[in-house]
């Protein structure tokens, strides 16, 4: 407005975050750049991962991502290992919802072995609930979350306590907190306690509560808003172009969700409609959380609500030392918190795994899109746009 | 920056969280995980069987098997391996995989957390051995229910003939259990969890999870050279061994599971192969052995002589074998009937023996025809493997009758043809497995002859102690036997010079507090079992008449008339004659085949070191 | 342009200021004040002004605590002021936010979080640690102001827990950085953290919590596994 | 998803097909065709979609197999295109031109099994290790627990024992049967 | 009073702004955690983690300028409670006044960029890349908070027609309608806003965030270093609390009632902070120069005419 006033036009070629683009010829010896590196020791990175910057003052001119501080060769080590002794290893490979990977093995062994059908109805909406209560837990990290990214802590201590409340389910339902190890090849390894409907709800309701605060504190914050709205937009054309998926694509109006294209277990008994948003941005990112949040609780209702009372919770299926798998491939994929989740699974005839292979959402997200996207971005918005992405270094580099 | 004051206010709302009190667990260090949490492993050792199913399962070798001898306080029991399973924490991932597979149950976790310390090496422990605080904490991961199995709990069933067909008089004698399918004998295999506490109970160790896990593979050749490596009689000991490893099977420890049926297994790959020696020999690589000149007599062809025989024919030794019977095979033959072991399947067995070189001469009587000693000076070592062919008799009253058989007599009678006498009602001393193979027999013989059964089996142990195989009696049941077990025969009754039945007094114990055989009565709980005919059958005694008076002076015996050996196998005093077989280990076929392995193991080492 | 390259070209402008102040024949330099030689970490050898030295070719000393009441007194002020560096290294982490949010909060233990090793004293490895993680872990470790603490949670620092096969990651953390504090888990809970704290705390007060000490001590062998495994070495032997 | 194979088939001649489920089949393409099919998938038949790129490797044939999962969120089916390349120096024709995520893959896929993706960017920079020394870690015949307990030193003061062989001692000592029971007691 | 009664004086000042201080943050820290739901940390704690810090073994310098830093900041804010009356007693060289003089307010101003040059220096030679781009963002932004709130201390300097804080102060004695909160709304509108800025807390606390860089400036620094740097912060907190107080809030006659309005003056800016993320630093810069830039031109005209 006063560069109007004034008929002041700047030369926007002196403003490097108006101007670059991957094309930019970066001379590095010009001593006009500088490298910096986010991470992996550093309280602005998703896990442990870095961000090598080049950057002008501070603005970013070129990002490239460095994975492989997680890396643990668990595709090599599944393949040592027999079908069931992959359960407890593959849950390893993503920490924020690791019953996803349970589910995929569970799967993809039942399918290549024959027992798809075989799997208890009881047990399936038993999965169905573990699956529902970790896309919750890692909501409840990952909304407040990306306030937290802007130094809006509060939301992120009431969100973790909810998350440890939910984390407490788990415990009683599978025995663990976070590495709960509860769907296994046939079905699950628990029934559901006396009484866990009732706290589940109790904790339902304190999230009903959050929920709406959170709205106030972030959503209705006026400072927030000039941090995330118009920061980082996915466009519609780059969705396929660099493989994003799920609330990362819904956010620009490309309605991915394979609870609805593919839909596994149950969830074509459940009524519920994936949010979108047209703007792209980390601001409708996390408003597209926040109403999956909503969703998420009434999800886990609805499936408490309609699930059997009681039932068998896993099938018979072969002497899980002696357990062998014709030859056969498949490709199992869910919809996680962070998106589209799959697993690649092949099996020569052994009593092992010939091949797993991992597609965490994280893949796409925190390489090819994050340095796509960190280009001409201020180097204080990283944490916020990785967060936005929801990367998840250990699904990458597994 | 667009201004909007209720962006700007909204906010401030949170200030109201301010004068709630904090959520923080007030003394988290005490704090109790949930009752299902997988936390710290505990073990019940009484209890565990120390099979390693644990440490097979855990993925990341974080269980090893160590010995619990000289621990206090713990002591082992049958089917035991001695071992208990002690977890790494620097491996463990808490998955719990080990308290699903146990098979006896005994290993849970609690839910118990906190373990801090500064020594890494510390992180090594017994669960149940090494005490620890978490120890009698009931709350934990234990091994779900509602059709929650790692292995199959139940044994898959067998086809088999059943009661009437079975002792149909027009067939009776024929093989009654049908043996396993294809996809049956798999599922059954499959159940295996590869423990190996059978192996180990195995008097002759066979390879068992290895031939079972040949099952599962579906390759029969494998599995006949993984039974022909211990057991050269698979075809026999598949449906006669006295299965002792079936008893200590780890899968059917706990109440309500079955234990592995490894013997019918173990039938079901002989079975798979035709009887076809050359396609034995292909298979198992015994087509060509170069013979030394050593030459080994054997005395009797039952299955320790078989046995030894069988090995050092594949060592390249001349092997004779004498037998005082017509056909080879001792007690297998003689003393068991037919429809549990037909005579193809042993003439399968002894064949492929034979084919390798193994001289049989029949009808040869040691002692009277040639003597032990003609024997030494024409052989280089000698090996007798003369089973338990004498009855033994009550010597109550009236058990010198003529109509009071031994049941040895009776059985080989059966199968050499010759006449028995069957009368309409029989009575039978004895609750062994020989005591039943005779009452069956019996059955059938007079289903043959009479139409119907009405055979009276009794022995002193009662129902749960009978030595006789569970099944057997079962079976015999079934067959309309009456099976009376818990009584002591007292007296032959006979009237104007008949057998008209057996008195009989309630035994209330065997055994007197020093273990010595002092059975007591209840005198006025007495029974007569009518019957025509008594048989007795508690047990056989050994036939030494082959045995010369001057080599008899220079041997030792020990208890019960056995023929005392030394580590080798030897006859003590005389060193180049070697005994097994039952007539040291008492009457059992794997004993035996696992004597004539150890003794052609001990003659080929005494041979070559004369050499 | 790379660190080397830089340091190429100081060491080049270095020397040549040196050329001149010899050329006017008048020495003023003290002899601390002169060029040092470095050996690079590629191998090569060059000079650095000490003013801008950033390597270090000292070895850590041992760093004698002091006697009796005063550094019992200082000890308790260590004890309760645990500063731990928020470097998550493996899974562990994920149960480090329930430790700083209102369920657990261990601010009231005087534990803290800080996100620079200069400002650190306690150092969670929280789980596996791949080669090269452990190579920022050594950097960062040396960084660290002595006295310093390291926890080690879970089964993987121990021996290898789950990944005790695998290719990439360490079995014994204790080879390459001594250990105050194990937690048995996978991962351990956050009361089980807490307890550690507690123990790692009563270690202080006690005096016995000087693996800092030790580290000095036995530096040579230390660095000599951490070299066996990490192929890419390319930063300074010392680097504090 | 039958008629999309076969039409698929006609053009480009496929090696093998194998329907895993109703909407997911995989096929296998020859080398020199795979990246035309792929393109004509993406322009033309909606598979717009790059879900993955994988390897396997088949080492008994000598083979490796690359994996191109590719899926259509119209039609929301999943078409796996399977390319067989030589073990012995593999290369393949690069795909980074489709898809910005294929770089990543193709740069994952030369560090695991070594296999050359000629001209995709940055397909030699490190990508989980550094200074990685042996062959590629994910090819079947590269032994990760040998590796590891040749070079990270586990802790030693381990020892188990075999049910089976400590039963047998125990139950029946001095009392071998097979030749290697006999090895192992002496 | 003669010089050496005053510097005891002021010393004695001095042990109460840090004690003050620390016991200042740790409230708020517990406020904020009381607000998360949690207990927070001990009331010892600033104290614990200052003898901890002194306590390290080993330290590393970068150099003399590195660790002239945190002792500029320390002087920096020594300097300003030198020269800033702390206690109103009626009379201008009284017990609390310290050294003020006629001109203080200048010097004041002056030293509040001392501090942060000191970190500037110190932190460019602890060559952190972080630690030099924190201190561009702090730069930048006190540049930014500077200049709104000299045109309102000038608006007030006009207003009561000198640059002795002492005066001022005085000028507002006789109750609360005297204060310039009152008499000149306008500049004191922009003070309060550019306050948040200068007390450093979100939304105007990039400087040293965690996420974004690293802690910023602070980064290289431990040990004593840090404690210095700690002890600063604490006296500077204090001090720019008590400035304001003095500016606006009438200033304080007691000790009791300088501890209450500095807390008050304090809390003002957490309370904003706990609810608001913190902005980029373009975007708090132009905040700065949008409202209270405004605000203070305003009352600066007000107060001229």
């Amino acid at each position: 407005m006063i560069n109007k006033f004034l008929g002041f036009k700047p030369d926007e070629k002196l403003l490097p975050h108006k101007t670059v683009t991957a094309d930019t010829e970066i001379d590095l010896s010009s001593h006009k750049y500088q490298k910096i590196w986010l991470g992996p020791n550093h309280p602005g990175v998703t896990g442990n991962m870095a961000v090598e910057l080049t950057v002008q003052g501070n603005t970013i001119m070129r990002a490239k991502t460095h994975v492989g501080y997680l890396h643990r060769g668990f595709e090599k080590l599944i393949e040592r290992r027999l079908f069931v002794q992959g359960f407890p290893t593959s849950i390893r490979m993503c920490v924020a919802e690791p019953d996803t990977n349970e589910y995929f093995i569970a799967r993809a062994t039942e399918e290549l072995s024959g027992y798809a059908d075989a799997v208890p109805d009881y047990a399936n909406w038993l999965r169905m609930l573990s699956l529902e209560m970790a896309r919750l837990q890692g909501l409840l990290r990952g909304v407040p979350g990306q306030g937290g990214t802007f130094a809006l802590g509060i939301g992120v201590q009431w969100g973790v306590y909810l998350r440890d409340l939910i984390l407490d389910r788990f415990e009683e339902l599978t025995g663990a907190r976070v590495y709960h190890m509860y769907i296994i090849a046939g079905g699950v390894r628990g029934n559901l306690p006396a009484g866990f409907k009732a706290r589940m709800e109790d904790n339902l309701r304190d999230i009903d509560d959050f929920i709406i605060k959170i709205k106030k504190l972030m959503f209705d914050n006026s400072v927030f808003k000039t941090r995330a709205k118009g920061l980082a937009v996915i466009t519609p054309d780059m969705v396929d172009k660099f493989g994003i998926v799920g609330t990362n694509a819904r956010c620009c109006g490309v309605k991915r969700d394979v609870r609805k294209d593919n839909p596994y277990l149950f969830y074509e008994k459940l009524d519920f409609d994936p949010p979108t948003a047209t703007d792209g941005d980390v601001y409708s990112r996390t408003w597209i959380r926040w109403q999956e949040l909503i969703q998420t609780v009434d999800l886990i209702r609805q499936i408490m609500a309609k699930m059997p009372e009681k039932g068998d919770i896993r099938c018979q299926m072969p002497n899980v030392l002696n357990w062998k798998i014709p030859k056969g491939e498949t490709y199992v994929r869910l919809e996680s918190g962070r998106g589209e989740m799959g697993m690649y699974y092949v099996t020569d005839g052994s009593d092992k795994p010939r091949r797993i292979n991992l597609r965490g959402p994280s893949y796409n997200h925190a390489i090819s899109v994050l340095e796509h996207m960190l280009i001409g971005v201020d180097v204080a918005d990283v944490h916020a746009i990785m967060v936005s992405l929801q990367t998840c270094p250990p699904e990458i580099e597994r | 920056m667009s201004f909007n004051l209720k962006d700007i206010l909204t906010p401030f709302t949170a200030w109201a969280n301010v004068v709630k009190d904090p959520v923080t667990i007030k003394d988290p260090f005490t704090r109790e995980a949930a009752p299902r949490y997988r936390g710290f492993h505990a073990n019940d050792v009484q209890v565990c069987i120390g099979c390693g199913s644990c440490e097979a399962i855990c993925e990341n070798q974080a269980i090893d098997l160590v010995p619990i001898e000289g621990v206090e306080g713990i002591e082992t029991k049958d089917g035991d391996s001695g071992l208990r399973p002690s977890v790494d924490y620097g491996r463990c991932c808490w998955c719990a995989l080990c308290v699903d597979i146990c098979t006896t149950d005994s290993l849970r976790l609690t839910n118990a957390y906190t373990w801090v310390d500064t020594d890494a090496d510390n992180f090594i422990f017994t669960p149940g051995v090494d005490k620890k605080e978490w120890d009698d904490k009931q709350e934990g991961w234990r091994k779900p229910q509602d059709g929650y199995e790692f292995y199959g709990k139940e044994r898959v069933h067998m086809e088999e003939m059943h009661s009437p067909e079975r002792i149909d008089p027009k067939d009776s004698f024929v093989e009654f259990i049908k043996g396993y399918s294809k996809e049956q004998a798999q599922q059954e295999a499959d159940r295996c969890v590869s423990c190996g506490i059978c192996t180990a109970t195995c008097p002759a160790h066979m390879g068992i999870p290895e031939y079972i896990k040949a099952i599962r593979n579906d390759d029969m050749e494998e599995g006949m050279r993984v039974l022909y490596e211990t057991n050269p009689l698979p075809e026999i000991c598949g449906r006669i061994c006295t299965h002792k490893c079936e008893d200590v099977c780890s899968v059917g420890f706990k109440d309500g599971s079955d234990a592995l049926s490894i013997r019918w297994l173990k039938r079901y790959i002989a079975d798979q192969i035709p009887a076809d020696t050359n396609q034995y020999k292909d298979m198992l690589g015994t087509g060509d052995i170069a013979k030394n000149d050593k030459k080994i007599a054997f005395i009797g062809s039952g299955p320790a002589s078989l046995s030894a025989a069988y090995y050092l024919a594949l060592l390249g030794y001349n092997c004779t074998i004498f037998e005082k019977l017509p056909e080879a095979g001792g007690m297998m033959r003689y003393g068991i009937p037919s429809y549990r072991l037909p005579y193809d399947q042993i003439n399968k067995d002894v064949d492929y023996i034979v084919s390798l070189g193994v001289e049989m001469k029949y009808n040869v009587n040691i002692g009277t025809d040639i003597t032990l000693e003609q024997l030494n000076t024409d052989f280089d070592a000698v090996y007798a493997g003369t089973g338990l062919h004498l009855g033994r008799s009550t010597r109550i009253p009236g058990s010198e009758h003529a109509n009071v058989y031994q049941s040895v007599d009776l059985l080989r009678d059966i199968v050499t043809g010759a006449e028995v006498p069957v009368e309409k009602k029989v009575v039978v001393i004895g609750g062994g497995n020989v005591a039943m193979d005779i009452t069956r027999s019996m059955a059938r013989l007079q289903m043959e002859k009479y139409g119907e059964v009405n055979v009276i089996a009794t022995s002193l142990e009662d129902e749960e102690h009978m030595p006789a195989d569970r099944e057997e009696v079962v079976e015999a049941r079934e067959e309309n036997c009456e099976i009376n077990p818990g009584y002591g025969p007292q007296e032959v009754v006979l009237k104007d010079g008949k057998v008209v039945g057996l008195k009989v007094w309630k035994c209330l114990s065997i055994f007197d507090e020093t273990g010595a055989f002092n059975p007591k009565y209840d005198e006025s709980d007495e029974r007569i079992f009518e019957g025509d005919m008594v048989i007795e059958s508690i047990g056989q005694g050994m036939d030494l008449s082959y045995l010369s008076e001057e080599i008899k002076t220079k041997i030792e015996f020990g208890p019960r008339g056995r023929i005392v050996v030394n580590e080798d196998w030897q006859a003590k005093g005389l060193p180049w004659l070697f005994i097994g077989g039952d007539i040291i280990e008492g009457p059992d076929v794997i004993h035996g085949i696992a004597n004539g392995h150890r003794g052609a193991m001990a003659i080929d080492q005494f041979l070559n070191q004369g050499r | 342009m790379s660190e080397l390259d830089l340091n190429d070209k100081m060491s080049e402008m270095l020397a040549k200021s040196e050329a001149n102040v010899k050329n006017s024949k008048k020495d003023f330099t003290r002899p601390e004040d002169e060029l040092r030689e470095v050996v690079a970490p590629d191998g090569s050898i060059i000079k650095i002004n000490p003013l801008y030295d950033y390597f270090s070719d000292e070895k850590p000393k041992e760093e004698k605590p002091r006697n009796g009441v005063v550094e019992k007194f200082l000890n308790w002020a260590r004890s309760e002021s645990i500063w731990v560096l928020g470097f998550g290294t493996g899974c562990g982490s994920i149960e480090i936010p329930p430790l700083v949010t209102p369920r657990f909060d261990m601010f009231r233990y005087g534990v803290e979080m800080r996100p620079t090793p200069r400002q650190s004293n306690a150092f969670i490895i929280s789980g596996y640690l791949s080669v090269k993680t452990l190579k920022r872990v050594i950097r960062t470790y040396e960084q660290m102001p002595s006295p310093k603490y390291i926890i080690a949670l879970g089964s993987c620092t121990i021996n290898g827990g789950m990944y005790y096969d695998s290719y990439s990651t360490i079995n014994r953390l204790d080879k390459y950085i001594p250990v105050d504090v194990y937690i048995a888990g996978c991962m351990p809970r956050p009361e089980a953290l807490l307890h550690g704290f507690a123990k790692l705390k009563q270690l202080i007060k006690d005096g016995k919590a000087e693996k800092a000490n030790e580290y000095a001590r036995n530096f040579d062998e230390y660095k000599a596994n951490q070299k066996k495994i990490i192929k890419d070495w390319n930063m300074p032997d010392y680097n504090w | 998803m039958k008629e999309l194979i076969e039409k698929l088939n006609s053009k480009y001649d496929l090696q093998e097909i194998v329907y895993q489920r109703d909407n997911l089949a995989f096929t296998a393409i020859r080398k020199e065709n795979a990246i035309d099919a792929i393109t004509y998938l993406r322009d033309y038949e909606e598979f717009t979609h790059l879900v993955m790129m994988s390897c396997v490797d088949w080492i008994e044939d000598g083979k490796f197999q690359l994996l191109y999962l590719l899926n259509s969120p119209e039609k929301k089916c999943d078409i796996g295109i399977k390319v067989y390349i030589d073990r012995e120096n593999p290369e393949m024709f690069s795909a980074h031109h489709l898809w910005k995520s294929v770089w990543t893959y193709q740069r994952e896929l030369k560090e695991f099994y070594g296999i050359d993706f000629p001209g995709s960017p940055r397909v030699n920079d490190d990508f989980v290790v550094e200074g990685w020394e042996e062959i590629p870690f994910m090819r079947r015949d590269f032994d990760t627990h040998e590796y590891a307990e040749k070079t990270y030193f586990p802790r030693g003061n381990r020892k188990t024992n075999d049910p089976a062989e400590y039963m047998r001692k125990k139950l029946y000592p001095n009392q071998p049967v097979t030749a290697k029971q006999r090895k192992d007691d002496k | 009073m003669d010089i050496t009664s005053k510097l005891i004086y002021a010393l004695i000042g001095l042990l109460i702004v840090v004690n003050w201080g620390m016991l200042m943050s740790v409230t708020f820290r517990k406020i904020g955690a009381r607000m998360a739901g949690r207990h927070g940390i001990p009331f010892r704690q600033p104290w614990v983690n200052l003898l901890k810090n002194i306590s390290t073994r080993t330290i590393i310098t970068h150099g003399y300028m590195y660790y002239l830093g945190p002792v500029f900041r320390l002087s920096g804010g020594i300097g300003i409670f030198l020269f800033m009356p702390m206690v109103f007693t009626g009379n201008a060289d009284g017990l609390w006044t310290n050294f003020s003089f006629q001109g203080d307010l200048i010097l004041i101003l002056y030293f509040q960029v001392f501090g942060m040059l000191g970190m500037a220096m110190g932190s460019g030679e602890g060559g952190h890349p972080y630690s030099a781009m924190g201190v561009a963002r702090g730069l930048a932004q006190h540049a930014a908070v500077e200049l709104p709130l000299t045109i309102a201390i000038l608006a007030i300097a006009v207003q009561f027609d000198t640059f002795s804080i002492y005066k001022i102060v005085e000028a507002q004695q006789g109750g609360f309608q005297n204060w310039v909160l009152f008499t000149n709304p306008f500049a004191s509108a922009a003070i309060i806003l550019a306050m948040l800025g200068a007390l450093g807390h979100s939304p105007f606390n990039l400087v040293k965030a965690p996420n974004e860089i690293l802690i910023g400036p602070a980064t290289e620094y431990e040990g004593t270093y840090l404690g210095f740097m700690m002890s600063a912060g604490a006296i500077i907190h204090v001090m720019e609390a008590v400035l304001f107080m003095n500016l606006i809030f009438g200033g304080a006659t007691s000790w009791i009632e300088l501890i209450i309005k500095s807390f008050l003056i304090y809390f003002w800016s957490v309370f904003v902070g706990m609810v608001f993320p913190r902005f980029k630093i373009e975007q708090s810069v132009i905040w700065f120069f949008k409202w209270p830039l405004g605000f203070a031109i305003i009352g600066l005209l007000m107060a001229s005419f």
